[in-house]
């Protein structure tokens, strides 16, 4: 993993249109961003849990040296998949001319619904669902705020925008918050061998981390346009 | 009357706006006679100081309990509560459990296979066979 | 919007046995095979294409789908929109459902054509036949003779108060012969009644 | 029975009256407390005189050791010494402006205290205002077609007391056995109505309606909006006070309240509290944060009685041709499970579509569906009217306001 507050900030930027083209075939990683910045005491802004990792619209990110310095951190034992990768911004969000034309059929029509990819894994999400993960995640703590960033399908009732295989991340925002960890019932399960009068009992119980939809939400042709996005055929 | 409007309650989603730690109230029991609370005293003397400091949301109670092994009780939102036996570990495996109760969510340990729980109406609806285009099996 | 024009990852003549006309000595001299797993899982309805993986798009694009569900009640229909509402001009073309209106069967028998013949002569005239002689000139009797329906009749005016005592003497008769099978499976169909207006 | 009979072993060690037990409680006991977020908080002037102004005693204090037995309700004090509240203050992540003695006096209900100097009731009345005034503008901006019946029923879920005394309990509130000067101010402090008591059966006293005792009489809901409260009960509240409601109030209090009244007298009071020490902006986060993120299907509100003759009206309204019940697909007409699918069509447009099992309930149903489309319209970009208190807020476009619910 990524560590800590130096790189939180040049990872908060998804990877750009360009590259994804090229590394279609190679790669494709899920970026679970958390920066850990000690939490402070929430002076400035009280009655809320103090989100320790957020992030907003990627463009207000300053131009951050050179992304592509910092190569990112790859285990062999690991798919290439599932690795995260250091969204890099290098050139504003290109979007199609028919995808900004239904946009606001699929903005204006609520609610919405969100694919996100997790470690390759899909889960189909709306505003305000519980998500167990089938895996307890580090280095989090109860009160912390994510941002997916990577979806295959976002959709309302009538219409799913598709990615291609994933879809741009500047295209929307969903977040949601860490509620704790859970666990399992323990389980025991019973080996035996031949000829042996012995049973041998296994334990394990393991434990997840509970998460709650914060929000789901796609940005309006508006939105975009502050943004800077580029429209290309 | 033509309409009338039928009263309910709104349901919680903790953490969509506010989030509340759903662990209220530790309860850390020693004893100070016995030896199975050694590692226990001086996770009290020494950890529980700093843990009570960076956890102000849970109230901490400490209280003798004598000749009984230490345990340490974790209060929920929720009216449930969890006791974990601390007996002979050492003041870091104390501080791994009281962890352990401070992030747990109160319920009941269950296996579930689906990852996702939601209260939302289908966004897409419930299939029907009277709607939509027919297939051609 | 286009759709997707699905292929079919099985062709139908894959499935020999789901054709209509099948040649059974084929079928009969091939191996057999365990056939309900596999025509159950042939016969189900696999995902709509549009939900897979399309290969040919590079970009990130937006597919109109409508799903096979009933209409939800939060997505206001485009009549009931104000008219400075953007979602009325966004809605014109793509999203209209072509139903054809005019060959669907009406619920009710007889189609409901108001006519407002009645004058208030008229309805002077059955308050006077109702008050006058109840027995004789009932609901259905005036509503035959003015042209108008029994709702109208009871709008128009109330029945006397001898005709109303006799026919609730009528109503306790019925109900004193009910059984309590009877009258329970009665009360069950007014409580259903009531769910309808509550949508559960 | 007080809070004196605490579990044996599980006395509150950082409280000031914990027995001196063992060795390490002493130790404990001597050193510093921890749970506080800020043991001294950034108080402004204000709100220091604010929160010393009720600390003035007004009766003599002969000895500390007497009073806290005899005081109804736990003194200032106590406030700093209660892990409870600290603990709560803490979880509820309260501005730090807040100090915790404000905290300790929303905790007090006026049936353990009925000095208002004291006990929550001035909070509370504010809190409620503030509560009312976001919920009514949320909805009516969100849905500005809802009927008024639903408009109520809706308040009732966002801000009635059922809700704020299931959120009170999900920020981990304890009631106080019974009030008083030695409990806890972490506790709501509440005096229990006896059991056995019928809590439905309240006198309709002193409330704002002419001719309240008239019980057959009817009462209109447009009547509702004039005398009747913001969930359309009969107000209480708004009478001018006179000898006998006076002394209504009083014997109510003496008689104890219950823990729904208590919890959501505490939940009313902390929002005037958060208002008046951090301010409007602090308090419609509040509101927010904690009312508006609870789930409600609004659609689930409505109870039609005779919804197809409604719909017939909305058409004749709003100019629209007259609504007609159609037959969009059916299956098993004559068997014991027939399918009947039935849309409303008003000319070439479809108002509504539903499913029934006979031709009556599926035009009932879609009749319904139909209302509920119109009821249910939300614009897009809805912004209320509270917005623009905020610094740097966007000039202000009118609100879509509508006709009013179909009258029949």
């Amino acid at each position: 993993m990524f560590s800590r507050s130096a790189l939180a900030r040049a990872f908060a930027l998804p990877l750009e249109q360009a590259t994804r083209q090229s590394l279609t075939t190679t790669t494709f990683r899920a970026c679970l961003h958390q920066a850990s910045t000690p939490s402070n005491t929430s002076s400035e802004e009280p009655l809320s849990a103090t989100p320790r990792a957020q992030f907003s619209t990627p463009t207000e990110q300053p131009t951050h040296p050179t992304p592509t310095a910092n190569p990112p951190v790859t285990r062999a034992d690991v798919p290439i998949a599932k690795q995260p990768l250091p969204p890099t911004f290098m050139t504003p969000l290109k979007v199609s001319k028919s995808l900004l034309d239904t946009l606001p059929l699929l903005s204006t029509q609520k609610p919405h619904y969100i694919s996100a990819h997790l470690h390759d894994r899909p889960y189909l999400l709306t505003e305000g669902d519980h998500l167990r993960l089938p895996f307890l995640m580090p280095k989090v703590k109860p009160g912390d705020v994510l941002r997916f960033n990577r979806a295959s399908i976002l959709g309302s009732r009538d219409f799913t925008l598709k990615g291609a295989p994933y879809v741009d991340e500047r295209l929307f925002e969903c977040r949601v918050r860490v509620m704790g960890v859970d666990s399992e019932p323990l389980r025991v399960k019973e080996k035996t061998k031949r000829r042996r009068r012995h049973v041998q009992k296994i334990t394990s119980k393991h434990r997840y981390t509970l998460l709650r939809v914060m929000e789901v939400k796609i940005k309006t042709v508006e939105e975009l346009e502050k943004e800077g996005e580029v429209v290309v055929e | 009357m033509p309409l009338r409007g039928i009263r309910t309650v709104t349901t919680a989603r903790n953490g969509v706006g506010a989030f509340i730690l759903p662990c209220k109230r530790l309860d850390f029991h020693y004893c100070d006679w016995a030896g199975s609370s050694r590692g226990m005293l001086a996770f009290l003397k020494h950890a529980l100081p700093k843990f009570a400091t960076e956890n102000p949301q849970i109230e901490i109670r400490v209280s003798p309990r004598p000749h009984k092994h230490p345990i340490i009780t974790g209060h929920y939102i929720n009216g449930r509560e969890k006791s974990i036996c601390v007996r002979n570990l050492e003041p870091e495996q104390i501080f791994v459990k009281a962890n352990l109760l401070k992030e747990a969510s109160g319920e009941k340990l269950k296996r579930t296979k689906k990852p996702v729980t939601s209260i939302n109406e289908s966004v897409r609806g419930i299939w029907s066979p009277y709607h939509g285009g027919l297939k051609s099996v | 919007m286009a759709a997707f024009i699905t292929v079919s990852k099985r062709p139908i003549l894959g499935l020999p046995f789901l054709l209509p006309s099948c040649d059974s000595v084929s079928l009969e001299l091939r191996r057999s095979q365990s056939s309900y797993r596999r025509t159950k899982q042939r016969l189900r309805v696999k995902p709509d294409a549009s939900f897979g993986l399309s290969s040919d798009k590079t970009q990130d694009h937006i597919i109109y789908n409508p799903p096979s569900s009933s209409p939800s009640v939060y997505h206001t229909p485009t009549k009931f929109l104000p008219s400075d509402d953007i979602r009325r001009s966004l809605r014109t073309d793509t999203t209209a459902d072509h139903l054809n209106t005019e060959g669907l069967p009406s619920v009710l028998k007889s189609p409901l054509g108001k006519k407002y013949h009645l004058g208030p002569s008229d309805i002077t005239e059955i308050r006077k036949l109702r008050l006058g002689d109840p027995i004789t000139w009932s609901r259905s009797k005036l509503a035959k003779r003015f042209d108008c329906s029994p709702t109208f009749v009871a709008m128009v005016c109330e029945a006397g108060p001898q005709k109303k005592e006799i026919q609730k003497q009528v109503l306790e008769a019925v109900q004193s012969r009910w059984g309590a099978k009877r009258r329970m499976a009665r009360e069950d169909r007014k409580l259903r009644k009531e769910t309808w207006g509550r949508d559960e | 029975m007080k809070r004196l009979q605490l579990q044996r072993w599980s006395s509150s060690a950082l409280s000031s009256r914990a027995r001196t037990g063992g060795r390490l409680q002493r130790h404990l006991y001597s050193s510093n407390r921890f749970q506080s977020t800020n043991p001294t908080p950034l108080q402004s002037e204000a709100d220091q005189s604010f929160a010393e102004e009720p600390s003035i005693p007004s009766t003599t204090t002969p000895s500390p050791k007497f009073t806290k037995y005899q005081l109804p309700s736990p003194p200032i004090q106590a406030a700093r010494e209660s892990a409870k509240l600290a603990a709560l203050h803490a979880r509820l992540y309260l501005p730090s402006r807040l100090p915790l003695e404000t905290l300790a006096r929303c905790l007090v209900d006026p049936s353990a205290d009925s000095n208002s100097q004291f006990n929550n009731v001035p909070l509370a009345v504010l809190g409620h205002d503030l509560l009312t005034h976001y919920t009514s503008e949320h909805l009516i901006c969100t849905y500005p077609r809802l009927p008024l019946t639903v408009i109520f029923a809706a308040m009732f879920a966002y801000a009635g007391p059922k809700t704020l005394m299931a959120m009170a309990r999900e920020w981990g509130l304890e009631h106080a056995a019974a009030p008083g000067g030695e409990v806890d101010p972490g506790f709501l402090q509440f005096k229990r109505v006896a059991p056995g008591t019928d809590t439905n059966a309240e006198p309709l006293i002193g409330t704002t309606r002419p001719n309240e005792d008239q019980k057959t009489w009817r009462k209109s809901i447009t009547s509702s909006v004039v005398y009747d409260n913001e969930f359309g009960d009969p107000d209480m509240a708004g009478v001018p006070s006179s000898e006998s409601s006076e002394s209504a109030i009083q014997t109510q209090y003496t008689e104890g309240v219950t823990v729904e009244q208590a919890s959501a007298s505490f939940v009313r009071a902390l929002m005037g509290a958060i208002y008046l020490h951090a301010g409007r902006p602090a308090a419609k986060r509040f509101f927010e944060q904690h009312i508006l993120s609870r789930h409600l299907e609004i659609a689930n509100l409505f109870s039609f009685n005779q919804p197809a003759r409604d719909l017939s009206r909305l058409c004749a309204r709003e100019n629209y041709e007259p609504p007609v019940a159609k037959i969009i697909s059916e299956t098993g007409r004559k068997s014991r499970h027939p399918v009947f699918v039935v849309g409303i069509f008003s000319g070439q447009d479809k108002l509504g579509e539903s499913v029934g099992a006979s031709l009556a309930e599926a035009r009932t149903r879609a009749a319904v569906a139909a209302l509920k489309g119109w009821y249910l319209y939300s614009p897009l970009n809805v912004r209320v009217p509270s917005s623009m208190e905020e610094k740097g807020a966007a000039p202000w476009k009118p609100v879509y306001v509508d006709l009013g619910e179909v009258i029949v």
